[in-house]
């Protein structure tokens, strides 16, 4: 076994050998060789958190026909530290009445939120964290305590806008978690298991070619639950003022920041591993787990970039439309989706790959098709009953 | 190993925990949060016996999500008949809702 | 497709129409029917590709399709649900599946579907017409649409479900379950026009008088569980589990338990099938929609009563051979339907209502099947339901077609006090109606058995042929007498409603119906006619052997031991031709001369001379039962000899009353026990009192150190 | 005593001091918290039982969705009885008796219990409790009927739900 096939094995077992030999229990090494491990993940991530900030304004100022910082360092590479250091050196305000311990355990959540979803993360076919079976519910798992921290952010504030802020985005959480689920089975109708990897190693076909609708509305309902544009009602600076984090201050605010934009690359990830083949191109995957993991970093850097694109190209919804669109639309939707491939699956299993393919193409494009049709003509009737008929009249001649 | 009796004793003091919190406390929200200690003490019942009685019977596991179920359905009537009482009669306090002694 | 697959889709078309229509489609009505017939086109088409392979199976009886699955499980067994489709259940299957059908597009033409809403009409109402300006300005009133037609399909969508269920299934729970959902409907389509109290009223009487056959029959089906644990006909039929239950003696009269079973089963028929004494709810039912819910109640689910006594058939006779003396359950069945066949005849031949004459025909002629079956005569009672499923879902819809006529001239005319269904009302509709005349004229000519071209004349042959074999003479009169009523009061009918000249105006101006109700009366007369032809015994004279007794041979296989083919009598055929002939004959006679509209029927001389059979009952029963009950018990009897012991008792009683009153209940009873008990109470309630505070919480505390206090009790003082 | 013991014992301590706080602090947004904390240990204990899906699910449904509730219906609560008067009632006394006198039976019977100090079976190689569940609850000869009853009991609940919370104006 070579460092270059299997890094990880070879450096804990390295780690462990020296643990022991300074007369350890092995149980114990073995503990702490994993905690050194959670610990470097976690500051490789910090690490391109920092850059996200650093990617995120220099895309926006693109989008919006500007350069973006470029004064400190070669294309302003040293400016997320400047902001940094900003926000460390701010003053760490706690506004009066605040719920002091809550207040300060919910920046600490959300970051966990995050953090915790790359436990399942398959960097390369021999490097993840676990490889749980029930991976894809996980997703699900660790943003429900991301919604926690929210509600708890958003009450301890002691501040009408936090508290509203937050009501806004857990109900949207709550509420697009249900078509992230279903969307979620898909590639676990395909691959016949919720883990990961096994995820990964089925695409022979990335999932995207079978079933593009559930590659749309899974990236639909990650983008709520981000709370990003045009999704971010729990902001909604002009008439929220930023919502539940409006009263922290310093790093407790930057911890919301920079978990909010690593989430939103996390769930990048997620979707290049659940439609996108993962770290898996071309057979690229098998030369060397570094270039897996280059594979996988650049993957979900371009669903990162395709979430920016969106927040900086559509428009804010009003909350109740975004709620009627998530359970009058999305919901039964990835329900009817869910089911319509279960079915095909069931009926087509075992014929021929192109059969299969063919199947599983149509059987979108006529969910999708189906579902914009109701959509078109309750949305006639609705104008119609609003404008009133005459109108409309008028407006044909 | 840890034994059988552990998780017994742990689900029992839960219950008993849950089961306090069902007879002492005033609001009727609170009330509920011990229900639900109560079902996770069932749960915790169920999920050991399974681990510890023959494994490929999923009854215990099976049960447990049914419970899950059952909980969820009862924090969804129960708050909601909470914050409808709280409409008509504007507490939730449980010992003003004597009307059953009429 | 596998067959069992097939016959297990069956029943599922038209309850997903339900469905469909309930949920989705009730707004629109054209596509609400075209559901309803779609789904029952469907059903149709599966019974017909089911009922073809079932010809080509050879002894179907002793290897049906059947098919099952677990379903519930009761303990460590498994309740099953399951088809079966045996030569019974395959030849009822095809005249459900024919009749059902004819309904459904019947139906389209009954509420006026495409005709404009109506000017007044109601939700529960039936229509009552719509005004319409023609090109030059006229006013015309004409037939409106039903106001709740998609509810009607949904309702008779829901129906054929539960009939099909019943038939197709192979256990008596599944057979319940439809038998109820018919029942449910019968309720839901009999009060379909829930705005009039009539319908209302007759709804919940249909409701309960099946309901209280209902009981019995649910009782003999638990009975059958607990005795043989099972519910499937296949393994209740076996000859060891027939062999036990005839030979288990119950404490109720002495029976066996597969007589009492039987019979506690025979009442649920009872009332379903409308036999004597629940025979009340038929006649009101045709308060619902004229002829469609009527016809409900005709062709098939009466039959379904039918059905299941002839189901039950091994149950009944467990414990008899074939020629020997009935079983006392056997005996049972056959004296109902003898008694229910000739004493709804009687009241058939008074009456005036076009639909209620159908009505107690219908229950005579389903006397002629249970007393059938009573005997022992198995295929012919099969035979029998058949036959008279299609040929009065002919006179049911031919009727529904006739109103419908009327009502056009009702409307036309604007006196709506014209009762269409009146057939004093009607006469000489055969120019006007003449699809409807001749379809009319060979279904009644089938039910009055018209001799060697009708399905009637063979099957009821049968049965009269069967009864004299087999010796039950008094049946035998019984059922003859009732068929010479028969033909006379179908003949009484046709005469009345469709010869002769009109007696109203708004006979004059009835106009046929469209095509979508004479087709079905159409498709129906040729099996009205030609489904005699497959059941011809062998040794009829010149026709026997013609054409194989093909129905004898199919159904007979149902039964383990194949029925022996009865020898040639002439004395039962001439029976039935005489009274088929005389009968028809003597119908016609009576009432060709009515020429002038009959307000009072009682002037006609012929309902007097029916009168003079209601005197001469009085004179024979009436009088000396009254002259005994008043003069002889009640005069002498009664006041003479008890009242005088009685007037003896009652003072001594009186003075003994007295004495205990005051020395023993006023101090003793009254003061001690009585006042005692109840301070004792009251106190004990004043006590007790503040415990109940309204606190939920407390309420549980308490309950909670109850059961402590009683459990270690228990625990300590009997387990430990 | 051995890594997993310990474990479990901190596991059990923590989850059993959140819920004697869940049924104690007065302020109720803090005992909502304080039961998702409990939740949370719950959830460990499944994973301690090798019941990771429960885990997971666990944390998806009380911790996502129930836990969530409470706190909703407490704020929508809150305007009169929170933080005025005791957070017990009258008989809280009767209550705790009670409740110890359940804990004592309950551990008093359980110890005449002849399975009461078992051991757990290893876990044979190559079992998927997860797999097994799946088929557990959808095969017609496993759990199929009470599942179903028990998604209708959920819908059942979710309207009853929506309807008595239903502001009628």
């Amino acid at each position: 076994m070579n460092f270059w096939n299997d890094p990880l094995k070879v450096a804990a077992d390295w780690l462990t050998g020296i643990f022991t030999g300074w007369g350890m229990d092995a149980v114990a090494a073995n503990v702490l060789v994993a905690f050194l491990g959670v610990l470097m993940l976690i500051t490789i991530l910090m690490v391109i958190d920092i850059f996200l900030v650093w990617i995120e304004r220099k895309v926006v100022a693109r989008f919006q026909d500007r350069i973006g910082p470029n004064r400190l360092g070669p294309f302003g590479l040293i400016q997320p530290f400047a902001d940094i250091i900003k926000l460390m050196i701010k003053e760490d305000t706690t506004p009066d009445g605040a719920d002091k311990v809550v207040y300060n355990v919910a920046p600490l959540l959300s970051m966990m939120s995050v953090l915790i979803l790359w436990a399942v993360v398959p960097l390369a076919p021999v490097m993840l964290g676990v490889d749980l079976n029930i991976g894809a519910l996980f997703i699900i798992a660790a943003g429900s305590i991301g919604t926690l921290s929210i509600i708890m952010a958003g009450w301890s504030s002691n501040n009408k806008f936090s508290v509203i802020g937050a009501f806004r985005q857990v109900a949207v959480m709550v509420s697009f978690e249900i078509p992230m689920l279903a969307t979620l089975l898909i590639p676990t109708i395909f691959s016949g298991s919720m883990g990961m990897n096994a995820i990964i190693q089925s695409q022979d076909i990335w999932f995207i070619f079978l079933s593009p609708l559930a590659a749309l509305i899974f990236l639909i309902a990650a983008i709520a639950e981000l709370g990003r544009a045009p999704f971010d009602l729990a902001e909604g600076e002009s008439e929220l003022v930023s919502g539940y984090n409006i009263e922290y201050s310093g790093m407790k605010f930057g911890m919301f920041y920079a978990g909010e934009l690593l989430h939103a690359f996390t769930f990048g990830g997620f979707w290049a591993i659940m439609f996108f083949g993962g770290y898996r191109f071309l057979g690229l995957e098998k030369v060397s787990p570094f270039l897996a993991i280059a594979i996988i970093l650049f993957k979900a850097l371009i669903g990162y970039w395709v979430i920016m694109w969106v927040k900086y190209t559509v428009m804010r919804i009003r909350i109740d439309q975004m709620l009627a669109f998530n359970w009058k639309f999305l919901t039964p939707v990835a329900f009817v989706l869910v089911m319509v491939t279960a079915l095909m699956n069931a009926l087509l299993r075992g014929a021929d790959s192109w059969l299969y393919i063919t199947g599983m193409i149509l059987s979108n494009i006529i969910v999708a098709w189906v579902s914009l049709e109701v959509v078109r003509s309750v949305s006639r009737k609705e104008r119609e009953r609003v404008e009133g008929v005459t109108q409309i009249a008028e407006a044909h001649h | 190993m840890i034994p059988l009796s552990w998780y017994l004793i742990l689900a029992a003091a839960l219950f008993s925990i849950g089961l306090f919190g069902v007879l002492a406390r005033r609001n009727a929200v609170a009330i509920l949060l011990g229900v639900e200690l109560m079902l996770n003490a069932v749960n915790i019942n169920l999920v050991s016996f399974w681990r510890y009685g023959d494994i490929s019977l999923m009854a215990g596991q099976v049960f447990a999500i049914i419970v899950f179920a059952v909980a969820a359905a009862e924090v969804a009537v129960g708050l909601a008949l909470v914050i409808s009482v709280y409409r008509r009669r504007n507490t939730v306090v449980a010992e003003d809702l004597d009307l059953l002694k009429w | 497709m596998a067959t069992e697959l097939l016959i297990w889709l069956i029943p599922l078309p038209p309850v997903l129409a339900f469905f469909l229509i309930v949920l989705f489609t009730n707004k629109n009505k054209a596509l609400s029917h075209s559901v309803a017939i779609g789904a029952a086109f469907l059903s149709w088409l599966g019974s017909m590709v089911v009922f073809a392979r079932a010809l080509g199976v050879e002894h179907l009886g002793e290897h049906p399709f059947e098919s099952s699955i677990n379903w519930l499980p009761t303990g460590d067994t498994w309740l099953n649900i399951g088809v079966l489709i045996d030569p019974l259940s395959a030849a009822v299957l095809f005249f459900v599946a024919w009749t059902v059908l004819m309904i459904f597009i019947y139906s389209v033409g009954y509420h006026n579907y495409g005709q404009p809403a109506g000017d007044h009409d109601h939700k529960g109402l039936p229509p009552h017409g719509a005004t319409v300006t023609d090109e030059l300005g006229h006013k015309h009133t004409v037939l409106s649409v039903e106001p709740m037609y998609s509810r009607f399909f949904a309702f008779i969508g829901l129906f054929a479900f539960g009939m099909y269920t019943l038939v197709v299934s192979d256990n008596l729970l599944t057979l319940f379950v439809g038998w109820e959902i018919m029942g449910l409907c019968s309720y839901l389509l009999i009060g379909f026009w829930y705005g009039k109290p009539s319908a209302r009223n007759a709804a919940v009487k249909a409701f309960m008088t099946t309901r209280i056959g209902d009981v019995f029959m649910l009782l003999g089906i638990a009975f059958l569980y607990k005795a043989t644990g099972t519910l499937t006909y296949r393994e209740i039929f076996t000859e060891e589990s027939l062999h036990v239950l005839s030979n288990t003696i119950t404490p109720v009269f002495g029976l066996s338990a597969a007589g009492l079973i039987a019979i506690l089963l025979f009442i649920g028929t009872i009332g379903k099938s409308a036999q004597f004494p629940l025979h009340v709810w038929l006649p009101d039912a045709m308060e619902g929609p004229t002829p469609v819910s009527a016809m409900i109640h005709a062709a098939t689910m009466v039959s379904a009563g039918v059905y299941a006594v002839i189901r039950m058939f091994p149950l009944l006779s467990a414990g008899w051979h074939e020629g020997g003396p009935l079983t006392s359950a056997m005996t049972v069945v056959a004296v109902v339907g003898a008694f229910t066949a000739i004493f709804a005849a009687t009241i058939a031949v008074a009456q005036n209502d076009i639909k209620r004459v159908l009505a107690y025909s219908t229950i005579s002629q389903l006397g002629f099947m249970i007393a059938a079956i009573g005997m022992g005569a198995y295929i012919a009672a099969v035979f029998h339901l058949i036959t008279h499923a299609f040929f009065k879902a002919l006179l049911f819809l031919g009727s529904g077609s006739v109103i419908h006529g009327m009502e056009h001239g009702v409307l036309h005319t604007g006196n709506h006090k014209v009762d269409p269904q009146d057939m004093f009302n009607m006469g000489g509709l055969r120019k006007k109606m003449p699809v409807t005349f001749w379809t009319f004229l060979i279904g009644g000519f089938a039910l009055s058995g018209f001799p060697l071209i009708t399905a009637g004349f063979w099957s009821k042959d049968e049965i009269l042929a069967d009864a004299f074999a087999n010796g039950h003479l008094v049946i035998f009169i019984t059922l003859a007498v009732a068929a010479f009523m028969t033909a006379f009061y179908t003949m009484r009918q046709i005469t009345l409603t469709f010869l002769g000249e009109p007696r109203t105006k708004e006979a004059e101006h009835a106009h046929e119906t469209p095509w979508t109700m004479t087709a079905p009366l159409v498709i129906l007369s040729v099996f009205a006619i030609g489904y005699g032809w497959v059941g011809i015994p062998e040794h009829f004279p010149l026709l026997g052997g013609l054409v194989p007794n093909w129905f004898h041979e199919f159904v007979g296989g149902t039964l383990a031991e194949h029925p022996p083919v009865l020898e040639f009598n002439w004395i039962p055929l001439l029976t039935s031709l005489v009274v088929a002939l005389g009968g028809l004959a003597l119908g016609w006679y009576v009432y060709k001369d009515i020429k002038s509209p009959a307000e009072d029927k009682f002037q006609i001389p012929v309902l007097k001379n029916k009168y003079y059979f209601d005197e001469a009952y009085d004179y024979l029963f009436i009088k000396p039962l009254t002259w005994f009950s008043e003069v002889f018990v009640s005069k002498w009897m009664d006041k003479g000899v008890i009242d005088s012991i009685l007037h003896i008792f009652g003072p001594a009683t009186g003075g003994l009353g007295t004495f205990i009153r005051e020395k023993f209940d006023v101090p003793v009873v009254n003061q001690f026990f009585g006042d005692g008990s109840a301070n004792l109470t009251y106190s004990i309630g004043r006590n007790l009192r503040p415990i109940q505070t309204g606190r939920i919480q407390q309420y549980l505390i308490l309950s909670l150190v109850v059961i402590f206090v009683v459990g270690g009790l228990v625990y300590f003082f009997l387990l430990a | 005593m051995t890594g997993t013991q310990i474990f479990f014992l901190i596991v059990g301590a923590a989850t059993l001091f959140s819920g004697l706080m869940v049924v104690t602090t007065r302020n109720l947004i803090h005992a909502a918290l304080w039961l998702v904390a409990t939740l949370f240990g719950v959830a460990m204990i499944y994973a301690i039982l090798d019941a990771g899906f429960l885990a997971v699910v666990q944390v998806v449904v009380y911790i996502g969705a129930i836990a969530i509730l409470f706190i909703f219906a407490v704020m929508l609560t809150r305007r009169q009885a929170a933080e005025t008067g005791p957070s017990v009632n009258a008989n809280w006394w009767a209550g705790a008796f009670t409740a110890v006198v359940t804990f004592a039976g309950l551990t008093f019977m359980l110890k005449s219990w002849s399975g009461f100090s078992k051991q757990a079976a290893a876990i044979p190689s190559g079992f998927d409790a997860v797999n097994q569940l799946g088929n557990a609850l959808t095969s017609p000869t496993g759990y199929v009927l009470p599942f179903e009853v028990a998604s209708v009991l959920l819908l059942a609940a979710l309207v009853g739900a929506v309807y008595l919370a239903f502001n009628k104006k």
